[in-house]
């Protein structure tokens, strides 16, 4: 099967936000959640890179290791998916988290921080595909309809690949060679333990 | 809220990146770095997580711009989350079950072996007041909300390899919650209890010589002979001073965590819930002794907080030296027991 | 035992005091994350207590 | 409510057979019910149910979950910036749902920028003007169309009874598609007046004026996917990173595949420049000494393209004369470049070629903006890089249709398609419009002018955008009409994007009328504190209707209505139609265009208006683009090649075109021109797309030359050819330059017998010229033979018609450099599109007071890519409004520190004029260089400290608000297009 993954061409990222909106706009998600985001390293001094930053979906998730109600599970694509009826919203997740990618709707949060929500590689949740319920609690499920996160496929310049990570790495690896230069693929090696030797 | 990054960690994090990027870029006065080539130099992630890395410390988190309001999110990588797992997967449940399990097995062990310590003498029917109900109330108070803590805390630490597989997902989802609910706002409740010790007992719990001496005849659990004992003797002072500590660092932690992001950043949060976790089992299994030796482990021990008034052979085999102070005040006349 | 089940009453209250006064102070993210300039939808205040 | 598609279904994926079983949108799940679900309800005990003691509560069914409506796909065009983005939109029961990338386009690929992935939530709105209001005594008051339109015509006929047609201002966009932008072009004249505006007097109008003067049209002579072609891009004056983020996907694919060089000069080390090979940093204002600085390095070292500038380039000596006293030592004083990297910059561009300039508002805002752009022409043309793949200037334009809307003339100096303003041009549209021409004239006012001429407006240009307000408010003696201006019609434009808002206020609070029809109330609500004569319509975005638009690659794209207009908005067609109906002239002007039924009755059909611009767009080459061509492109995007943008020559109904049919696309739609991807192109036969320079300025020039002629000095004349010499386009018959065709041209060259007899009938009763000429016969005649109609001729290095005819370096109004001012001064005061330009008096009194020493900084001003234009429509988009959401200064750590300002705290900016002042927050980075200050351009809705969001109709403001930075901007206007300058000024900063 498929082991899906992100890459972020740093060296393609322009900061132009389009998967941000993408991702709102798809999964409907409300204001303050921001399932993924633009991260603008160095700002303002040359070597400045932005990257796209959501949740990467990492092998042996250390989410779905910490999760006292362990309501993570792995899809056969490898996406880590989570149930909102089981998470108490404790923020486990959050500390063990390298990217920062479990959200919550509550701020200050004294013990009530509602549900968390994080990026689902557009792949719903654990209720049955495309329905309703799914649709109102996670957003879409466009995996189901054999599609792409929607981030990856409207980046503006391509950078955020999104797919198996076979395809991935042979399209970063291939524009690399070409081009002579790249700031590798961010995340990877922390995310998947291995990475792309660029 | 301030909707540019303003944690420490940033201004570390771009004033290291450029040192390692940049040819020093001495601006001139039209702000005009020479020889320039942005993509040459584009900063690599692995170069970033290395320099940035305090020495001797685990990696440091890369950080950069964001343009939302949440600047916690302007964290890109923070590697940190790893040592934090590694705590709470392996550390915490390790010690936490030998410090807990250990103690019950100890606590067995000397039940076996020494049985229940009887009063001399038995029991000689007249009373003496040991605890006003302030000093009860205050002690009910921390014990009732610290036991609610500690089961909704373990549930958090161990819930998900005992019980989980027991009771299925959803029941126990809802009991953890529960769990949380009350562990969050029942903090309140232990840190006024641990607040009211402090102002009761913090005069009598002084550690003092008589202590020593206390603690050399293993408190006159082992042996026969018994050291004297002021208000309270050297287990309860060490009990007391276990409490105060650890309650107010439970406290800290566990307050730092419930208003995330206002004392510190995920870095803080982390190593608040690591200390929580490893004080809190510490101060379990400390308890478990404090729960045997006040209830099966020594006969007439209950008392002192179940009605506050104590046999007097009691008070006079543990107290000594409290019941002479009382008496001599005439103030502690001895009344039958009800 | 008096005194124990006073202490637990008074824990319970504590609890529920808790819950009320620190509710009103929760703040959800549309309400929290917002900029100098911004009021997103009004009438969506998810806000606890104070609007 | 944000009505999200309940998909129980495969959303019309491609290429799969599974039928498409779709849900109906029945539902109504929106953030409410998301958070809801996330354990989060409103209310103060909201942690009780939060926490969901009974977490497990059954995944109940929404109720009225219906799965049968079928999604249907709809092709738009995104109706933010110029790069032209296809959307495809999903639509299920007239309800927008959903979102699809779109693959099979050429320009986009699938991708969008923020504001295109985002677009959807404009159709929703919920911050959109919902029906007309009227302002009375300083409330808004909700009144219906009928009455709104009668009440504005009856004001507007008052005012043009009591001072003539002239004192109604029309304010245009360039948000119209290409039919509405002709259709109110065409409402003016038939009002009376050419005081008709839009935004790109302040985005390109400097171009247009330079680069028409250069060689003959001012438009983006190669297009975004030939940049893949180019071997050096320099990009100067220019941030695609944030402007048109989907052209980098272009940009940097060919930097990769071609290991390009990408230099980017720019006072800011942009998000563009970031990813450039070179980064060069100017001091704001100082373009021409940057360009005569590389320059000077070509010319002394000889990297200039000789022939190209032998065969194809007029008077270059002169420009060789300019650029030598700009030696590196002198640029580095003036610029701040080092004369070692703009030697290594020279170098590249002379000699990696293909070599392409890529600019947009960094060049144009500037009171030297014409001069300015003249220079990039001018650098192109030295180094042959003009007229070939990967070559050329690729003029970035701003707005979604700012290309079509000023090809269709909604410019103050022309007719539609540059007809000018001529008698000959009149006559032309009257044949057009079929329309007497005496009628026409009798709709202008008439003024007695010097020495007993009689000044005929019809033929006077109107007042642009950046004065209107000073035509308001100064004494009636100063402005050369009749009246001051009384009403202000404006069409889909916003109140912040000019600058001198503090003067603007005033002018607005004088109006007696002011019309906004826009989909938001825009910042023309918030300022002025007017308490009547304010009407707001409701207009539908162009997402709410059919038309078609033109791309910055000249390319015109046909976007399908996706859903009816929302709430009671109305589309421009219909609201034109009805307001020319009230003045009166409806039915004159709506003569060949047919009706068809629309949300509120009759309205005009948007394809037989472009039918109509067919009709009498050869001047442009608009005629060849039928709306079935345009149509056929749209269904066929897959088949056009990304690098080439043509299709292959298949025998289908598309074979062989450009995408787009980019114009001139010559001829009648019949004769299927492919559309010309690149401008001048001598490579290519005409007929493939093929050009050459235009000859529009003669055929020859007659110099006055001093001569020493044995010992005394006398004036000859010195006869200059203007046309081309030994450089023709691929196949073309006749091997020289050649002037334009006309009538006695062909009969002199005996190719007049090849027209038709219905061609020749036609040429009498219509013009003997290539552009006048309504039956195409002489542009078929002139392609058969390999001819381009326009003529074959030389660019002009020397533009004599101009203020500078060579391009001169001149300080900008407010400059730090005050020891430069005397040595390169602006151009004296003169009287402009009917206002005094008085720029020499503020630059003198700016350095006598010293202004440079209290306001030390340079302040500039740009883009984000979260908004775009004046922001209201995209500050009122929730998912763009959450990514800015406060106003901010950009500021040097250095500046911070002096000035004790803290990152992200609150500073105030203070202008040099009517002593502005704003309250931003200080965002401090390296960005800027030290001493320069820089602020985004897209916020509004305070004003001097003081929030106006109560200014707003109830439910309409914008979510996010800010100061705008044209509050503190300054007096200074370009000689040729009065276009404003935006990005220098002088500012202070101190903290709040």
């Amino acid at each position: 099967m498929a082991r899906m993954k992100f890459l972020c061409d740093a060296d393609r990222c322009i900061e132009c936000n389009a998967c941000v909106t993408a991702c709102k706009n798809e999964n409907d998600v409300p204001w303050g959640i921001n399932r993924r985001r633009v991260v603008t390293i160095n700002d303002g001094k040359p070597g400045e890179r932005s990257v796209s930053m959501a949740c990467m979906h990492c092998t042996d998730a250390p989410c779905a290791a910490v999760c006292p109600v362990d309501c993570f599970y792995t899809t056969e694509d490898a996406v880590v998916l989570h149930s909102k009826e089981l998470c108490i919203g404790c923020g486990y997740c959050f500390y063990a988290c390298p990217f920062g990618a479990p959200q919550y709707p509550k701020v200050g949060n004294f013990g009530s921080r509602g549900k968390m929500d994080k990026c689902t590689y557009c792949a719903g949740g654990p209720e049955d595909d495309l329905s309703a319920a799914e649709q109102a609690a996670y957003g879409s499920n466009r995996l189901a309809e054999g599609k792409l996160p929607l981030c990856a496929e409207m980046c503006s310049t391509k950078a955020l690949l999104a797919g198996d990570h076979e395809m991935i790495s042979e399209i970063y690896k291939e524009r690399v060679s070409k081009r002579g230069y790249g700031s590798g693929a961010w995340g990877w090696k922390t995310a998947y333990k291995e990475t792309i030797n660029v | 809220m301030v909707a540019f990054q303003r944690s420490w960690g940033l201004a570390a994090a771009l004033a290291i990146a450029l040192v390692i990027v940049v040819s020093g870029d001495a601006l001139a006065q039209s702000g005009q770095p020479t020889s320039v080539n942005p993509t040459a130099s584009s900063v690599k992630e692995g170069q970033l997580l290395d320099a940035l890395k305090p020495p001797g410390s685990g990696p440091s988190a890369v950080t950069g711009r964001v343009s939302i309001p949440d600047t916690k999110s302007s964290v890109l990588i923070q590697p940190a989350g790893r040592d934090w797992r590694q705590i709470r997967q392996e550390t915490l449940p390790f010690y936490g079950a030998i410090a807990i399990l250990g103690m019950l097995a100890a606590l067995v062990i000397f039940y076996l072996i020494r049985g229940r310590i009887a009063i001399d003498g038995g029991p000689s029917g007249r009373t003496i007041l040991r605890f006003a109900s302030a000093d009860r109330f205050a002690h009910w108070l921390t014990a009732s909300t610290f036991i609610l803590l500690a089961l909704s805390g373990l549930n958090l630490t161990f819930g998900r390899k005992l019980l989980l597989p027991l009771i299925g997902p959803e029941a126990f989802t809802a009991l953890s919650q529960a769990g949380k609910f009350v562990h969050n706002y029942g903090s309140f409740a232990f840190a006024l209890g641990v607040v009211l010790m402090i102002l009761l007992w913090l005069k009598d719990n002084i550690p003092s010589g008589a202590d020593l001496a206390w603690f050399s005849k293993g408190g006159g659990l082992i042996g026969s002979d018994h050291p004297p004992a002021g208000r309270f003797n050297g287990g309860q002072k060490v009990i007391f001073w276990v409490v105060v500590i650890g309650g107010v660092a439970l406290s800290i932690t566990g307050y730092s965590l419930m208003f995330p992001f206002v004392f510190t950043d995920i870095a803080g949060l982390q190593e608040a819930n690591m200390l929580h976790g490893l004080i809190a089992v510490g101060m379990v299994a400390v308890i478990l002794a404090h729960i045997y030796i006040g209830s099966v482990g020594m006969e007439g021990a209950f008392d002192a907080m179940g009605k506050g008034e104590v046999d007097l052979n009691w008070a006079k085999q543990h107290h000594a030296l409290w019941v002479e102070k009382t008496e001599m005040k005439g103030k502690g006349a001895a009344t039958p027991a009800e | 035992m008096k005194m124990f089940v006073s202490a637990v009453v008074a824990m319970l209250l504590i609890i529920g005091g808790a819950v009320v006064v620190l509710e009103g102070y929760q703040k959800t993210v549309d309400a929290a994350f917002v900029g100098s300039g911004a009021r997103p939808d009004p009438e969506v205040s998810l806000r606890g207590g104070k609007g | 409510m944000l009505i999200k598609r309940l998909s129980g279904s495969s959303r019309g994926s491609r290429g799969r057979g599974a039928p498409v079983v779709a849900t109906q949108a029945s539902a109504v799940l929106d953030r409410r019910s998301f958070l809801a679900r996330s354990g989060l309800a409103a209310g103060g005990l909201a942690g009780l149910s939060a926490l969901g003691f009974t977490s497990m509560r059954k995944a109940q069914a929404a109720a009225g979950f219906d799965a049968k409506a079928p999604v249907k796909l709809v092709k738009n065009i995104c109706t933010h910036c110029s790069v032209g983005c296809t959307v495809t939109a999903e639509v299920q029961n007239g309800v927008w749902v959903g979102q699809e990338p779109a693959w099979d386009s050429p320009i986009n690929r699938g991708t969008h920028c923020a504001k295109g992935a985002a677009i959807r939530e404009i159709v929703h709105g919920d911050r959109r003007l919902k029906y007309p209001l009227k302002l009375v005594n300083g409330e808004y008051q909700r009144i219906s169309w009928e009455q709104a339109l009668s009440e504005i015509s009856a004001k507007m006929m008052e005012i043009r009874a009591k001072s003539g047609p002239e004192s109604v201002w029309w304010l245009g966009s360039a948000k119209f598609s290409n039919e509405g932008a002709y259709l109110f072009r065409k409402m003016g004249a038939f009002w009376g007046t050419n005081s008709v505006d839009h935004q790109a007097r302040i985005c390109h109008s400097t171009t247009v004026a330079g680069v028409a003067n250069t060689w003959g049209y001012g438009a983006q002579t190669n297009s975004y996917n030939d940049i893949r072609n180019a071997k050096t891009a320099i990009i100067m004056g220019g941030n695609p990173a944030e402007a048109h983020p989907v052209s980098l996907q272009h940009v940097l694919t060919g930097k990769e595949l071609n290991r390009a060089n990408l230099i980017v000069i720019d006072p800011r080390l942009t998000r563009t420049a970031a990813h450039a090979t070179e980064y060069v940093r100017i001091r704001s204002g100082t373009d021409i000494p940057v360009i005569y600085g590389m320059l000077w390095h070509i010319f002394e070292n000889g990297w200039e393209d000789k022939k190209f500038i032998e065969q194809r380039v007029y008077a270059m000596d002169d420009v060789r004369a300019e650029v030598k006293k700009w030696d590196p030592k002198t640029v580095e004083d003036v610029t701040g470049v080092p004369g070692e990297q703009l030697k290594r910059v020279a170098e590249l561009f002379a000699k990696e070629r293909p070599s392409t300039l890529i600019w947009c508002m960094g060049a144009t805002q500037h009171t030297v903006g014409t001069a300015n752009v003249r220079a990039y022409c001018i650098l192109l043309l030295a180094t042959g890089n003009v007229g070939a793949p990967g070559t050329g200037a690729n003029i970035f334009r701003g707005h979604t249709n700012v290309q079509g809307a000023t090809d269709l003339g909604v410019d103050v100096v022309t007719l539609p398609l540059y007809y000018g303003l001529d008698d000959n041009a009149w006559k032309h549209w009257a044949r057009v419009w079929d329309v007497d021409f005496n009628w026409l004239d009798s709709r202008f006012d008439k003024k007695p002018g010097p020495n007993n001429t009689t000044i005929n407006f019809r033929t006077v240009p109107g007042i642009p955008s950046t004065r209107w307000f000073d035509a308001v408010s100064l004494p009636k003696d100063q402005v050369d009409q009749n009246d001051n201006l009384k009403a202000a019609i404006v069409f889909g434009h916003g109140g912040n994007t000019v600058p001198r808002i503090p003067e603007m206020t005033k002018g607005l609070a004088a109006l007696d009328l002011l019309v906004v029809a826009d989909p938001h109330p825009t910042n023309f609500v918030s300022l002025g504190g007017r308490k009547n004569g304010t009407y707001l319509l409701p207009i539908s975005t162009q997402l709410e209707c059919s038309g078609s638009r033109t791309a910055s690659n000249r390319s015109i794209q046909w976007g399908e209505k996706i859903v009816e207009p929302i709430f009671e908005s109305a589309n421009d067609y219909w609201v034109i139609y009805k307001l020319a109906e009230k003045l009166g002239f409806a039915d004159k002007m709506f003569k060949n265009i047919k009706m068809v039924k629309g949300k509120f009755g009759d309205e005009p059909e948007a394809e037989s208006i472009l039918r109509e611009i067919n009709r009498g767009g050869w001047s442009t080459g608009y005629c060849g683009q039928s709306p079935e061509r345009i149509k056929a492109h749209m269904a066929n995007q897959g088949k056009f090649d990304v690098r080439t943008l043509r299709s292959p020559s298949d025998g289908s109904e598309i074979s062989g075109d450009y995408y787009g049919l980019p114009w001139p696309c010559w001829g009648t739609p019949e004769m299927k021109h492919p559309g010309t991807p690149i401008l001048y192109n001598t490579n290519l036969h005409v007929k493939d797309g093929g050009g050459a320079f235009r000859a529009r300025f003669g055929v020859e020039r007659v110099v006055k030359v001093k001569v020493q002629e044995n010992g005394a000095e006398v004036e000859k004349e010195r006869k200059d050819n203007l046309l081309a010499e030994g450089s023709y386009s691929l196949g073309s018959d006749l091997k020289d330059g050649y002037p334009e065709f006309t009538l006695a041209v062909l009969q002199k060259l005996g190719w007049d017998s090849e027209l038709t007899a219905e061609e020749r009938a036609i040429i009498e009763k219509s013009g003997p010229s290539w552009s006048t000429d309504l039956s195409g016969g002489i542009q078929r005649v002139a392609i058969a033979h390999g001819c381009v109609p326009f003529g074959n001729a030389k660019a002009r290095a020397n533009a004599w018609n101009l203020p500078d005819p060579v391009p001169v370096h001149r300080e900008p109004i407010y400059t730090p450099r005050v020891d430069l001012v005397a040595k390169y001064p602006t151009r004296p005061d003169f009287k402009s599109f009917r206002v005094p330009n008085i720029g020499f008096s503020v630059q003198k009194a700016a350095v006598d007071k010293g202004i440079a020493k209290e306001f030390p900084m340079i302040l500039s001003s740009g883009r984000l890519v979260e908004y775009e234009g004046g922001g209201e429509e995209t500050r009122s988009n929730k998912w763009l409004a959450e990514l800015q959401q406060d106003m901010f200064v950009e500021i040097n750590p250095r500046d911070a520190a002096e000035r004790g300002i803290a990152e992200g705290q609150f500073v105030w900016v203070y202008g040099p004029e009517s002593s502005s002042k704003i309250r931003v927050k200080a965002l401090v980075t390296e960005r800027v260089g030290k001493g320069v200050a820089w602020m985004p351009f897209h916020f509004g809705g305070w004003y001097q400290g003081a929030d106006q969001r109560g200014n707003y109709p109830k439910g309409t403001d914008p979510i996010v608000l800010g100061e705008s930075v044209n509050t503190v901007t300054t007096y200074g206007f370009d000689p040729v297009t009065a276009m404003h300058e935006g990005k220098v000024t002088l500012c202070q900063i101190k903290a709040a």
